[in-house]
């Protein structure tokens, strides 16, 4: 397998070269397997860019990687075995849940961990008395930002008064999203006229669409993961469903076009992190260099999963040693941060602040708006 | 697709003969609660044990052995007969799980119950063995030692000679009758082999197509034209 | 007959050994010589041991296929939670709650299910298990399919450590006696154990609820050493883990579900260091061990006959087993 | 035509057969007789292939088949009729006529050997249709025996066939074993009953666990006063 | 009336999938009495031999039909000879876990081979025609999965009931022993079994990539799972039953979704099926096989 080159590579005979340890512990498998996959290409990416143009404070970083199959208990084992490994942060769980199994290590051993795309509310704050996590960080921006931005798009862009949302029931990330949208779609002055659900792996939707269509809504919010809206959507457009559809990052991948078809997804938008088409020369040869390694475009999470690497290596070197107590506080100061996902900086709750695109599919191109 | 009356006394041995397919498992199925009359009823020492779960009968006092063999097979002789005497249990469930002294004063009560039983079917040796492992004559005793266990008053025994040879069927014979004087109570068998039934039954019932044709001493039996036709094909001595 | 030792020296033995590893630990925890990683593992396996024995329990000597653990394991989780964390309740609160829901839950799905026989049993507590998750995924109170989070590590060594010998305790217990007879009875031939006076609906329901009682006992250790629960935890590929466990060790060998459960966190554990392959790993072994020990590792046998037996009341009489 | 040389078989650990020995002349009734668990099935599974020798041969019609495979057996011309009749419980009365000739490509040969088991088992043809499972014991007894007969074997070799069969069908059964034999089937027939063995048979062994003890012509035997005590009840 | 008429046409699409996977499942199971949780994921393969011939090869529809169904007959027959023969004699439930451990290796091998991402089935290979029957939407995939799954539960009837390999099937799930002393070669019929139950499943893997046009490694999951049910449903090893039972599971969970709500949908299937056992505790066309005592 290729997936342990990198770690073998740095590891290896080269023992002059000191390196610097850090963890990957994502969903290697089980249900979310590809968005881990991908997310972990976009870091080993990274890491070997880091390498190649010298390392950071003259050491190169060496990658440890784990499976953490979306399951808490998992991810902490995992974690405390990358502590035992002496990393100095560790980059993942893509999940809320699976990072929340990671915490408690995290926080014990002083190692900061760097979520991708975990975006729920609490990842990085206390549960109870909401006060921050020293060591848990995160690059990708909240679900309650983004599904707010989709109800404002749809309000002042689209212009229109109703909709529906037909969302993934199964994960908190979808159900939080449709949650945010509703909110703020309803304070914006909007009105929701429908409510249905779908279950993740879920590959026929045409009995809620069905039902969907008899409510003639003017806009339907989809919170999800690719792998279904490709399908719902198609399937909607089957049903002769024209209106706009709408939804999030979950979206983002360039299998939409392939499964749900270039007529399909005319009229639809998402909030994303970056796009793909982005003419800008550091996201276009992070794209050249993401095919040219995986022959395949990446993706958001592979996106965060470069981005999260890239901060790591940023506040080591802004750290001025390899200490993950430092290492944390380092990022915790982190400013306009030039990420592939947008510029960002960290604000005192581990959050970046950045900016959050819609892109428009029109005609099978992604278009920003 | 049964039709019939009959009754059994005290201490009585009675045998039930027919074709193959006659109803005879039928009639101990129905007795013993593994099946449910349509119609009917069913009277024991008298109570009315119609239509109750086979467990309530067993308590009740009727128990029975099968036509093909059902012992616990994977597990000791020892324990098919513990299993039998299970239902007078002599703890609770509470005793059990915290091992009072109560727990094993019990243990030790079944275990000496147990072995007697297997001692008077002459099978105390192999209390450790596997039930399956025993030669198939030895199954056939075990089953009727385990059915004996749950002290019962009536016994029903399926055919208990069927694969056994004129000789086992002898010393069978002797056991049945032995066991009937000893333990006082009634027996009932089914038996196509006609030394056994025209050599221990008192009184034989006659079934075919789930109907009694005949019943009377086994003499009578013996010479009953109908009962030749059905089912003996000639007299037999 | 001579006079029966009511403690014989081998079982103060044991004893000693269980006291001395319980110590070694505690010892090394609270020096930090062990470190977390390696106390995790310690920790699942406690949670494993439970699961296997209790699921044993059901499938192995009452013979009732049962697919839905993961589900018991999840009311039990959710109803310590709820206890301790929402209602802020003191930990044992929590797990008397625990093994009160799921035993209730077994109550109410075996009463029913338990009239089933093989694959429709199996199927029947593999529904009932996915319509517990589902009906948690949908109740907002616990978090739904986000589940709940910031849970207090109240399963400390101790409790861990104490709670798994005390469910091996109680089933071995309960299988040691009349009762366990007449629970293996009625895996054995279900028609003449109910001739031979046995209530052998009583029988499975009495196994199912204990099964699914313990079960509720590890979900709450569960939830209370990692900190977050979720519905998708509990699916019924939980359930197929656990039932590995089970058949690995030996259907009917309690000792064989210690061990099993023992191996599988281990190996689970160890195949992390490759992370690609682990899953395809773990199959083939899965495979080759079924191929070549299809009875389990241990059979329906058990270790430490001879002592415990005294303990159980056996003396020098061959137990519920070969 | 079958010669059984001193085999060895074992079930794991059990030695069941031990260097057991028999032959069945062309023509004749053999019959095996024995006490419970004595081998006699064993013996009958082993000839058929079911069960693998560990030492000794089995010679059919001048060959060894102990090697062969065990659905090849009964191509070479040896049926069995099992114990406990083993017919096919869902299947027709007719279906397990055909499973008979599984392996016949012979249609004309099939049609006339299914009317000639008719003719023998009327009570077959009444209940071509009917389920096998529902049949009452001795009519699947019948069918057992039929079924064997519809492989057009020159060996039959039969497992207690009266078992737990009234008196009256015992002597139809029997009436039916020498009838077969009289068109020409050669049969190793194994029983517990063994006056009515005996009264058919041309010869007779006497099996004791795995080992062949007496061995003779069925009047020999019948009137040896170790086979009176030990088998015939008297 | 006429969303419940489309509804109906949703559902009869939905089950026609389940009632295809659980053809081969219930097969299996019948003549051999294993539960092969490993069925979905062949179905999986199918659907992956399918996507290569297609989108790699550029053949046909149907060429790819018949070449997956070909290879999972291969890959059938090679599970059944090294993992499933030499549990024969055992327990059935080690027969199950064995079950358990090739459903994992074929999903997780293939998700190390050909890495977790999901294939798209081309567009071109089946293009899509939508017909308007009186305000009913109905494509002719709906027709063509229908169809195919129909026509293929009555072939496989007929095999099982009249031809003579169907016949050797049956009798060696009735009686292995008796079997052999007839002349059937056990191990070439369970060897048949697996072919056949293993091309079902690749006809179903190709008919859910055509369908939905997405294929992953873990997609044979839930599907397999769905269809077990439904084959218990209709009474497991019966083939009307698994088709009835398909059927019913695609428009039970179509009507809950369409009516009442996703969030509950498996767990009124489960439910549902629950209920049924309870009431026919051997599915709905199972024979209640009453132990004779
Ligand atoms: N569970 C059952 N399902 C269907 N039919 C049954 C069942 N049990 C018994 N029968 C039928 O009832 C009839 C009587 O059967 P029963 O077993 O009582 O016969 P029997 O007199 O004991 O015969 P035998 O002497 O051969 O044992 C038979 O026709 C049998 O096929
Ligand atoms: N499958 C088996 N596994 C282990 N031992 C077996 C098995 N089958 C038979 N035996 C043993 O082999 C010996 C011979 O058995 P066999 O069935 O040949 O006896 P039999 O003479 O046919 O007896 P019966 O009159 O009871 O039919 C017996 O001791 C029996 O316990
Ligand atoms: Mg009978
Ligand atoms: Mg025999």
């Amino acid at each position: 397998g290729s997936k342990q080159e990198g770690g073998d590579k740095a590891g290896g005979d080269k023992t002059a070269v000191e390196t610097i340890p850090v963890g990957i512990n994502v969903e290697l498998s089980g249900d979310l397997a590809s968005y881990g996959s991908n997310s972990r290409n976009g870091m080993v990416l990274a890491i070997e860019e880091i390498n190649q143009a010298g390392g950071v404070l003259g050491k190169e970083l060496k990658y440890i990687e784990r499976d953490c199959q979306s399951k808490p208990d998992e991810a902490m084992n995992n974690s405390a075995a990358l502590a035992g490994e002496k990393i100095i942060a560790q980059l993942g769980p893509l999940t809320s849940g699976a990072v929340a199994g990671s915490t408690p290590v995290m926080m014990q051993n002083k190692i900061a961990l760097i979520a991708p795309a975990a975006t729920a509310e609490n990842v990085t704050v206390e549960e109870k008395t909401g006060k921050t996590l020293d060591y848990i960080f995160r690059v990708c921006y909240l679900d309650a930002d983004q599904a707010k931005r989709m109800a404002e798009f749809a309000l002042n862009d689209l212009k229109v008064k109703n909709a529906a949302i037909f969302g993934s029931t199964s994960d908190d990330y979808a159900k939080g999203l449709a949650k945010y949208f509703e909110e703020a779609f309803i304070a914006g002055g909007g009105k929701i006229v429908a409510k249905e659900g779908y279950v993740n792996g879920d590959k026929d939707f045409k009995a809620t669409l069905t039902k969907l269509r008899s409510k003639n809504p003017e806009f339907i919010y989809v919170p999800g993961y690719y792998t279904e809206v490709a399908l719902l959507i198609k399937q909607a457009r089957d049903l002769d469903i024209k209106v706009p559809i709408g939804g999030g990052d979950g979206w983002d991948s360039p299998d939409m076009v392939k499964v749900a078809g270039v007529e399909a997804l005319n009229n639809t938008y998402f909030a994303n992190h970056y796009s793909v088409e982005d003419p800008s020369p550091a996201i276009s040869s992070f794209v050249k260099a993401y095919e040219a390694k995986y022959k395949k475009l990446p993706d958001s999470f592979a996106a965060l999963g470069y981005d999260s690497a890239k901060i790591l290596a940023q506040a080591i070197k802004d750290a001025g040693e390899a200490d993950s107590a430092k290492v944390a506080q380092a990022l915790a100061q982190i400013k306009d941060f030039p990420g592939i996902t947008g510029t960002m900086s960290i604000n005192e709750k581990h959050n970046p602040v950045k900016k959050i695109v819609v892109i428009e599919y029109k005609d099978g191109k992604l278009v920003s708006r | 697709m049964l039709d019939f009356n009959f009754h059994l006394e005290d201490g009585e041995l009675l045998g039930l003969i027919g074709p193959n397919g006659a109803g005879k498992t039928t009639v101990f199925n129905l007795i013993t609660g593994v099946y449910k009359p349509d119609e009917g009823n069913i009277i024991f020492s008298g109570r009315d044990i119609t239509g109750l779960a086979p467990y309530t009968i067993c308590q009740q006092g009727i128990a029975r052995t099968f036509q093909n063999i059902r012992l616990f097979k994977d597990i000791s002789v020892l324990d098919n007969v513990r299993i039998a005497l299970h239902k007078d249990a002599p703890y609770g469930l509470l005793k059990t799980l915290l091992r009072t002294p109560g727990f094993f004063q019990g243990e030790i009560e079944i275990n000496k119950k147990a072995r007697e039983y297997l001692q008077i079917f002459n099978l105390e040796d192999k209390a450790g063995e596997i039930a399956s492992s025993l030669p198939y004559g030895e199954q056939r005793r075990l089953e009727i030692a385990r059915a004996l266990a749950t002290k019962p008053t009536l016994l029903i025994l399926d055919e208990p000679a069927a694969g056994m040879n004129p000789n086992e069927t002898r010393e069978l014979m002797d056991l049945i009758r032995w066991i009937r004087k000893d333990f006082g109570l009634s027996i009932l068998l089914i038996e196509h082999d006609m030394s056994l039934v025209m050599g221990v039954c008192e009184r034989i019932y006659v079934l075919d197509y789930g109907q009694v044709i005949a019943e009377g001493l086994p003499e009578e039996i013996r010479r009953n034209k109908r009962v030749i036709e059905a089912y003996l094909g000639e007299e037999v001595g | 007959m001579e006079k029966k030792r009511f403690v014989p020296r081998s079982f103060l033995i044991e004893v000693l050994v269980l006291a001395g590893i319980f110590t070694l630990v505690q010892y090394l925890i609270v020096s930090g010589l062990l470190n977390e990683y390696y106390q995790i593992n310690l920790s699942s396996m406690c949670i494993n041991i439970i699961l296997a024995v209790s699921l044993n329990l059901i499938n192995g000597f009452t013979g009732q296929l049962s697919l839905g653990h993961a589900g018991f394991m999840a009311v039990g989780a959710y109803a310590a939670v709820v206890v301790t964390t929402i209602y802020s309740q003191p930990f044992i609160l929590g797990l008397l709650a625990a093994c009160l829901a799921a035993g209730l839950a077994g109550l109410i799905i075996g009463v029913p299910t338990l009239r089933l026989k093989g694959d429709y049993l199996a199927i029947a507590t593999l529904g009932f298990g996915e319509i517990i998750r589902v009906i948690l995924q949908n109740i907002d109170f616990i978090g739904g399919p986000a589940g709940i989070l910031g849970i207090p590590r109240y399963s400390t060594w101790p409790w861990l450590f104490g709670l798994t010998i005390f469910t091996i305790v109680i089933i071995v217990n309960l299988i040691n006696s009349s009762y366990g007879r007449a629970i293996i009875s009625v895996r054995e031939d279900e028609v003449a154990s109910e001739l031979m006076g046995i209530n052998t609906t009583n029988y499975k329901v009495l196994a199912f609820v204990i099964g699914a009682l313990f079960a509720g006992l590890a979900g709450a250790l569960y939830a209370h050493y990692f900190y977050i629960i979720k519905p998708s935890t509990f699916n019924f590929l939980k359930s197929f883990d656990i039932l590995v466990m089970v058949v690995l060790g030996g259907l009917g060998s309690t000792t064989g579900a210690v061990i099993a459960a023992i191996f599988v966190t281990m190996l689970t554990a160890a195949l992390q260091t490759f992370p690609a392959i682990r899953m395809v790993l773990y199959a083939v072994t899965l495979v080759v061990v079924m191929v070549y020990r299809p009875q389990g590792l241990m059979g329906n046998k058990e270790w430490g006959r001879r002592t415990w037996g005294r303990i159980w009341g056996e003396k020098n009489e061959p137990l519920a087993n070969k | 035509m079958l010669e059984v040389k001193g085999i060895d078989v074992y079930y794991g650990a059990i030695h069941a057969l031990k260097g057991l020995s028999l032959e069945v002349e062309e023509g004749s009734i053999v019959t095996l007789i024995g006490a419970n668990g004595a081998g006699k099935t064993t013996t009958l599974k082993s000839i058929s292939g079911l069960l693998r020798l560990r030492n000794g041969a089995i010679m059919f019609k001048g060959s060894d088949i102990s090697k062969v495979a065990p659905e090849k057996i009964v191509g070479l011309g040896i049926s069995q009729v099992p114990e406990g009749r083993r017919v096919f419980s869902t299947m027709t009365v007719l279906e397990n006529l055909e499973m008979g000739a599984y392996l016949r490509k012979d249609k004309k040969g099939i049609e006339s050997d299914l009317e000639n088991v008719f003719t023998r088992f009327p009570r077959l043809k009444e209940r071509r249709k009917q389920t096998a499972g529902t049949l009452s014991g001795g009519e699947q007894q019948m069918l057992a025996i039929g079924r064997a007969l519809m492989a057009r074997p020159e060996l039959m070799l039969m497992d207690e066939p009266s078992m737990g069969l009234a008196p009256l069908l015992v002597k139809e059964i029997f009436e039916i074993i020498k009838d077969i034999n009289a068109r020409g089937t050669t049969i190793l027939l194994v029983e517990q009953n063994a006056n009515m063995a005996l009264s058919i048979a041309n010869r007779a062994y006497v099996i004791e666990t795995g080992e062949i003890v007496l061995e003779g012509t069925a009047e020999q035997l019948i009137n040896s006063e170790e086979v009176k005590k030990a088998y015939l009840g008297g | 009336m006429l969303e419940f008429l489309q509804q109906l046409i949703n559902g009869l699409s939905l089950g026609a999938i389940y009632a295809l996977i659980a053809l081969g499942y219930t097969m299996v199971y019948g003549i051999i009495m294993l539960i092969n949780f490993a069925h979905g994921d062949i179905m999986m393969v199918g659907a992956y031999v399918g996507f290569f011939s297609i989108a790699v090869l550029g053949s046909n529809i149907f060429a790819a039909l018949i070449f997956a169904m070909l290879s999972c007959a291969v890959l059938g027959v090679l599970i059944e000879k090294i993992a499933y023969k030499p549990l024969r004699n055992s327990s059935r439930i080690a027969a199950l876990i064995t079950a358990i451990g090739v459903s994992l290796f074929l999903e997780y091998f293939t998700l190390f081979l050909l890495t977790p991402q999901q294939r798209v089935f081309p567009e071109a290979a089946f293009p899509l025609h939508k017909y308007q029957i009186g305000g009913l939407l109905i494509s002719n995939k709906d027709i063509f999965i229908f169809a195919l799954a129909v026509i293929l539960m009555i072939a496989l009837q007929y095999i099982i009931k009249r031809t003579r390999t169907g016949k050797a099937m049956r009798a060696v799930s009735l009686d292995r022993e008796a079997a052999i002393l007839m002349g059937i070669s056990v191990d070439r019929t369970i060897s048949i079994t697996f072919a056949i139950g293993s091309s079902l499943a690749a006809a179903a893997g190709v008919m859910i990539g055509i369908y939905y046009n997405t294929i992953n490694p873990l997609m044979g999951i839930i599907p397999g799972l769905k269809a077990f049910v439904a084959a218990v449903l209709g009474g497991i090893g019966i083939i009307p039953g698994a088709m009835v039972g398909g059927f019913l599971m695609g428009i039970l969970e179509t009507m809950v979704s369409g009516y009442g709500s996703t969030l509950y949908r498996d767990a009124v299937a489960f439910g549902v099926l629950i209920l049924i056992l309870l009431v026919k505790p051997t599915g709905l066309f199972g024979k209640d096989t009453g132990e004779k005592v």
